[in-house]
């Protein structure tokens, strides 16, 4: 297959399709409402089904019922329209199914404006519904690398059982790039769904998805095992990508959109002699924090400087990880406005003559 | 026994009482399981098979049957 | 001796963990029986909602999966949507889950023309939580919420969700039964029965609106609660098909 | 080699689909692109830009903050981004449209009548593909044959009988400039 | 020279960010109008709806709240619960608010008879997010989640609001208007005076439903656009009175 | 006035009330129906007005409605009620608008059960709604406190003009226990609130409250504003207990019901000679870090242990405040499992002879 | 002048145009500042002052004046 | 002074009610008290408990893992509560409903007819009050008057009918107390 031009909403799309993703229900929110009229288009000439849900709230819960079915199925929104995904999502943890989510997140909080943002990760990473759970989270930072990442989703939600998070915003969202499709995949057929509610036609006793249990000893007893299957994932499923942290003393952390940003201002930082590299984390739950912790641990490393369209949160998630063995600096932009090139070096030229930022 | 109560299931909420037409059933006197009054027919003989307990009762406590007609059998 | 009258093998045998004399039991062994007499239980994947029927998944003999509170028509149109189409799909609601917080999936469900069956149990309390108010409650109803007695000046009046969803082009078939005594509740039998055949038929959204009683939030025995059934909740809510045309004709 | 070119203008004037046009032409050489549209609030009318980048290396950042061209097709986008074009950059202005006058000196000012060469070769509308045809005679970032292999994918089956007078645009856009120099 | 036709007072003089020819403009001026003339600017609450009215708190001459999407009913009933009788709140929604995500919110204001008005603007579409399907969009018609039209056996039936809200006995006055040409524009104004009244006469519940154009998302210019209501919308959601009845009697 | 015996629910409500707060919207659900037949029952006898709202989405927007129009107003829910909120909480915090929300936590994800647990953490103190924001959490550990918390609930909302959470579990909210109400507050009177939307009447120009900003500059601007805000509240509003650390080589960080546990843990282990103690926060946003980081930096201080009912939540806040200086364990108890005084008590002993958790 | 148009508000949507019973808008052959082609009307004396412009106009650009009547003057 | 107590039956024993009475005994007697109810899934029916503690310090936790007292009134609590009693503690059993005996020798057992004691003062359903007047006879932690005013208070008024019927269950309880030993 030769390289297409898209918009990195559809390329989303295509790939869900091509991961054997056939069903999608969603609730049209900017900037993400280019996948939507993607999937409505692309579904149906599949044999797959698009359907527009009353609500996001409906969507999730729509998910949940194809999910319960056994299919690969997703659903898509931007941040208030996940928000009100919240209850939903804790539902499918709860429940072990496997779904793929996408938040293509735009400037908060309330109704905020469209433009990019990364200010939902606490959001996406924490659990932002109740309970204790977790959903392993994505972040592509080019169209190429959605191509991979959604196939990986579903590859996680069916191997693991759980919701996948693909997080993205509005410039990956909207953005053209050309990408190259793989092709079809097979892996899908590996995963059995022996407990999926398909009617029992020829296959024994009635089986039951829920999430209740009125008795608290067997409720802990689920949550164990909950909380056993995310330490399975934090082990097998993080994702890290560094660049130039070979020789670096000043490390920054970046993902997404803000990576690549950061990665051609780690490059005019080194024309200009600096060693300074980037650390982008691609799965932001599991957290590469051992990866981090590691690095930080080699004695040349200095400082780290952590760069979000945000006010301030996954930075949170790299103190965790270096508990002060570095010093962990923060630059944040919000409200969709996005850092440039010229602000992150001067950044860097920060770290290096010592002005505490 | 025309009425077969699955004791151990009922609530004694004394609907099929109150709507046997024949009106021979009763909560008995001792509790079961639950801690409930289980309901109970002693005249047998006096039920019709009409079921109407069956259908409101809503714990499926109450089989019921009928006596097979002799005419059926000769035929 | 024959038996006239078995415990239907559409519901797992096994003690139900609802109040003595409350309907949910009755209208639960009316949907074992109906998915019996289809021979339907194989095909069937029910949804469960949030209210005291909350775990009828532990009742009903076929799939069952349960929904987050008032969602089960967004679940319940997730499977039919991705089943082979002879599956049946059903909800079982209360009404606090399908006219409160649900009322957005539920006339979403009807006027897609879903092509699910849905039980809704209509007892005009919140029976799970303590007897709270429901959108259904009658006015002067005394709930833990409107403790001087629901007011339409403050809490509006009940709902008749039967005719509200009884306007919308997509919904084929709706009915409002009731459990009150043995006619009704044969009719109520039959009215389930055609809500499933109206699935099989492709014929699209079918809802059964069921008067049930809540005993133990009424404040009243179970006899007491039949009584107030056909007393208070008939005459606000009319018995009778509200609707019984299929915009998809007799199955596509 | 690296271009990074914003072209901004009212909504409607087909900003988005000459950064299109670009980027599908840098791709057909082989050259690594990206294509970033912004709008505003409004749904029609309104302003809007794209920002294109064609590089010989992989795009870092899509988002532009200097950039090496500006297409300007109304006087707010002039306001806008005149002053972030990059010392010894190229800014081309619909003339017709845009009354502003820029008054750098570091950077290459171009202007065109565009509006009035689009309705000489038929139809106003083209005024951006006359910009095209100036902006790649110009630069030379890419073939003429390239930009038309692009126009015919972004015009899509629907639209090409729009073809050939798109293509008559882009020729008297670099013969206007031909012309001026 | 007399003016007869003047700028209202109830609009802010400021240029709007509507598409050319977008019919959402009028349905502005008649609110404003209506205000205007019933003195009642300066006791009114708006709540801006998400949709491409957003911004409507730019326009409206008197206190708005921006309510999130599909809420503004909610937020309205909380306006009105707390402020001293006299004041008027309003809500001005499009389809996709009111009607699909909001559908929950919407019917539970009707039935709770909320003493509000509120100002639904039917335009077959989501304006704002770029021309998908709303829950009102016709069959057939192209949207951009429905390229080859909506299809009934897909997505059902389009839902005639007013038609539904009518059967709730919480709802007093109910109507459903257009904009296509001058009388019905006036007629508009009219119906918008009444749902202010009725919120004055505390009567309860009032909504306008008022037929709109979305010339960007329909692909059509503002004149087809004006023909497509009277041609395809006004036969689908006929004009007229729903309801026009107080539970509250006149005034209480 | 004297104490009354009274469950932690109806004590919120009065408490409520007491603060002024004669509005009330709410949608049931166990543990925290008490407090909503509380309200629905007393209301009407103060002149207020409770209103059962049709979901929870509606009530938390009903409250945005009654907020806009400056009165104090409650709401509240239990953990899916609650994450059926976040959109409307994310709002709240982004139009500055002050209300009290309730969140008497019970057993999750999913459905759960209705046991009491304290797995909404992340929830309540990350922002679980989209955006950049927080909202103050306070976490009273016996009714009594509630008293004074409600109280200041209120007060830190119309001060600061942001949303509050009063976090409980079902322990705090069913239990009975003695308190004795303040006098009626007269402090809500100190908030002019010349903000809100009631009508221009004889007053200036229409006023308008949104969230919309669609411009990324001046949304970023706002997003500075409250961020500012925020920094006022972590500076002025920490609030913390602490119980017999002076000397305390172990030191135990739990909050709510559990801190009442720990609190008997302790005092056993104080018994048998052991130097332990108890940091409880009572904000749990704004953590007080610094109130606990300046411990850990005391020499004596050896190892902290955090104990919840969750999987590991607060522990992250914990590790954050002390950044590696000291040890931090955890042991948690999850679906409704109530750790016991023994259970911590043998967690105390495992601290102090070394067998690591 | 009978109608005045508020030219800077004008979008050039064609409404008033269509509505005029009289025939007599115009989309003018300029742009304004908002680059649409604005309505005007030269004839204003074909004018009837109906309004039905001014009520079918989204962006209220239209004033309408009527001739105070001579009779009105007199009596 | 402390005393923990966990009070087990089935829904609609009054397991609440008689966990309230000694609560509010206890807060007039001045001490720290407090309550704290457990239900099980059923509405009606199903097991509930509900602990109390009644103390001359402060109440750490209102959670009891090894109560002083259990009161029990059916065979699931007997089962749930007996092996919790804390050595040198109390179990009161109604030993009309429960037919399990138990083989503990760390604790006191006190076997009580309840059901029937009450039925002879003259209502079955008092059995719990019969269960306290042993309770506080055995314990000697609240007042006969003091147990009298918190019953007052928990019937309320619609229930003041009940008053005297509940008093002499206290007493029958008393006195078969002082009769078995
Ligand atoms: C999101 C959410 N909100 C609230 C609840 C609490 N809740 C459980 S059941 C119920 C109402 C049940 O009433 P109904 O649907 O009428 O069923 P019934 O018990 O009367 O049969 C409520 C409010 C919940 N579980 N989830
Ligand atoms: C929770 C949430 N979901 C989705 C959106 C995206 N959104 C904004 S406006 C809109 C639809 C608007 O359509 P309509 O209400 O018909 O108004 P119109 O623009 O047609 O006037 C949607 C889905 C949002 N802002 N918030
Ligand atoms: S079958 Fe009929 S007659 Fe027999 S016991 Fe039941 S109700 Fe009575
Ligand atoms: S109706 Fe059923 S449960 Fe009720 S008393 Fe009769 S047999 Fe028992
Ligand atoms: S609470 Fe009411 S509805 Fe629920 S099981 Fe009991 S009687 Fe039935
Ligand atoms: S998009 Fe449609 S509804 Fe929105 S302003 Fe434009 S024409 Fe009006
Ligand atoms: S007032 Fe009437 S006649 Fe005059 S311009 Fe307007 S529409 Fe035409
Ligand atoms: S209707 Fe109004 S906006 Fe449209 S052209 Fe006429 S004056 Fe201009
Ligand atoms: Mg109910
Ligand atoms: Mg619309």
């Amino acid at each position: 297959m030769g390289k297409v031009l898209m918009k990195g909403n559809e390329v989303i799309g295509e790939s869900a399709i091509k991961a054997g993703c056939h069903y999608f229900f969603g609730y049209p929110i900017t900037p993400q409402s280019e996948l939507v009229a993607y999937m409505a288009k692309r579904l149906p000439e599949v044999g797959g089904l698009f359907l527009q849900a009353e609500s996001e709230v409906s969507a999730i819960n729509m998910v949940y019922g194809a999910a319960s079915a056994g299919v690969r199925v997703m659903t898509s929104s931007s941040s208030p329209g996940f928000s009100l995904k919240q209850e939903g999502i804790s539902f499918l943890a709860a429940a072990n199914l496997p779904a793929v989510i996408v938040n293509i997140a735009r400037g908060g909080p309330g109704l905020g404006n469209i433009q990019p943002a990364q200010s939902d990760y606490f959001q996406v990473t924490k659990g932002g519904g109740h309970g204790d759970y977790y959903t392993p989270v994505l972040a592509p930072s080019t169209l190429q690398e959605i191509v991979d990442l959604t196939q990986e989703a579903f590859r996680i939600a069916d191997q693991y059982r759980t919701p996948v998070i693909l997080l993205g915003d509005g410039v990956l969202g909207q953005m053209m790039e050309p990408v190259e499709f793989k092709e079809t995949s097979e892996e899908m057929h590996l995963f059995e769904k022996d407990w999926a509610t398909t009617g029992t036609v020829g296959d024994g006793p009635p089986k039951t998805i829920t999430s209740l249990d009125l008795n608290d000893v067997s409720l802990e007893e689920r949550n164990r095992k909950l909380q056993e299957k995310y330490e399975t994932i934090k082990d097998q499923e993080v994702r890290v990508e560094s660049y130039k942290m070979d020789d670096a003393i000043y490390g920054i952390v970046a993902y997404g959109t803000v990576a690549r940003i950061v990665k051609s201002a780690v490059d005019r930082a080194r024309e200009a002699g600096m060693k300074v590299g980037l650390i982008r984390p691609i799965s932001l739950w599991p957290f590469p924090s051992s990866y981090i912790r590691k690095l930080s641990e080699q004695l040349q490393l200095n400082k780290l400087l952590t760069v979000e369209m945000s006010a301030g949160q996954m930075v949170e998630d790299v103190r965790l990880s270096v508990e002060g063995i570095v010093p962990v600096h923060f630059y944040g932009r919000n409200g969709g406005v996005i850092p440039t090139v010229d602000e992150i070096y001067q950044e860097i030229l920060k770290l290096k003559y010592g002005v505490m930022v | 026994m025309r009425v077969v109560f699955n004791e151990d299931y009922c609530k004694g909420c004394n609907l099929c009482v109150a709507f046997c037409p024949q009106a021979i059933i009763h909560l008995a006197n001792r509790l079961n399981q639950k801690g409930y009054r289980p309901a109970e027919v002693i005249e047998q003989e006096k039920c019709t098979s009409c079921a109407a307990c069956a259908r409101m009762c809503p714990d499926t406590v109450i089989t019921v049957y009928r006596p097979e007609r002799k005419k059926e059998k000769v035929s | 001796m024959k038996a006239v009258f078995e415990r239907t093998s559409g519901l797992i045998d096994r003690e139900t963990h609802y109040c003595p004399g409350c309907t949910h039991g009755i209208i639960h062994r009316l949907v074992g029986e109906v998915l019996e007499e289809l021979d339907a239980l194989e095909q069937t994947v029910g949804v469960a909602s949030v209210g005291c029927s909350v775990l009828s998944y532990h009742y009903f003999n076929c799939d069952m999966t349960q929904a987050a509170h008032g969602r089960a028509p967004a679940v319940a149109t997730g499977l039919k949507r991705v089943l082979p189409k002879e599956r049946l799909i059903f909800t079982y609601q209360g009404d606090g889950d399908l006219a409160s917080i649900g009322m957005g999936e539920i006339v979403h469900a009807a006027a897609r023309g879903e092509n699910i069956t849905v039980i809704f149990v209509n007892n005009a309390i919140y029976g799970m939580t303590g007897g709270q108010m429901a959108p259904t409650s009658l006015l002067g109803q005394k709930t833990a919420t409107t403790p001087e007695g629901r007011a339409a000046q403050t809490q509006g009046l009940p709902i008749r969700v039967s005719e509200m969803l009884a306007t919308l082009d997509g919904a084929s078939y709706i009915e409002r039964v009731s459990t009150h005594d043995v006619p009704h509740v044969i009719k109520a039998k039959k009215a389930i029965k055609k809500a499933f055949q109206n699935q099989k038929d492709e014929k699209g959204f079918s809802m059964v609106e069921i008067l049930s009683t809540c005993p133990t939030n009424w404040g009243l025995n179970p006899e007491e609660s039949m009584q107030w059934v056909k007393d208070e909740m008939v005459p606000y809510y009319p018995l009778g098909v509200y609707k019984d045309h299929s915009y998809k004709g007799d199955g596509v | 080699m690296k271009e990074e070119i914003i072209i901004a203008g009212f909504g409607g004037q087909g900003v988005m689909s000459m950064g299109q046009i670009l980027t599908y032409a840098g791709m057909k050489e082989g050259k690594e692109v990206s294509w970033l549209p912004s709008y505003g609030p409004e749904q029609r009318g309104g302003t809007a830009n794209v920002s294109v980048v064609i590089s010989d290396k992989t795009v870092g950042s899509p988002i532009i903050d200097s950039p090496s061209t500006v297409i300007v097709l109304n006087n707010p986008s002039f306001e806008k981004f005149e002053p972030l074009v990059k010392a010894g950059g190229k800014l081309f202005i619909n003339s017709d449209l845009v009354t502003k006058k820029s008054e750098r000196i570091d950077i290459e000012v171009i202007d065109i009548k565009a509006t009035s060469i689009a309705d000489k070769v038929g139809n106003p509308r083209v005024a951006g593909s006359v910009i095209l045809g100036a902006y790649i005679e110009k630069t030379g970032i890419i073939t003429r044959d390239s930009l038309i292999t692009a126009l015919i994918q972004v015009l899509g089956v629907g639209k090409n009988h729009l073809i050939s007078v798109n293509e008559a645009a882009f020729d008297a856009g670099k013969n206007i400039l031909l012309e001026n120099v």
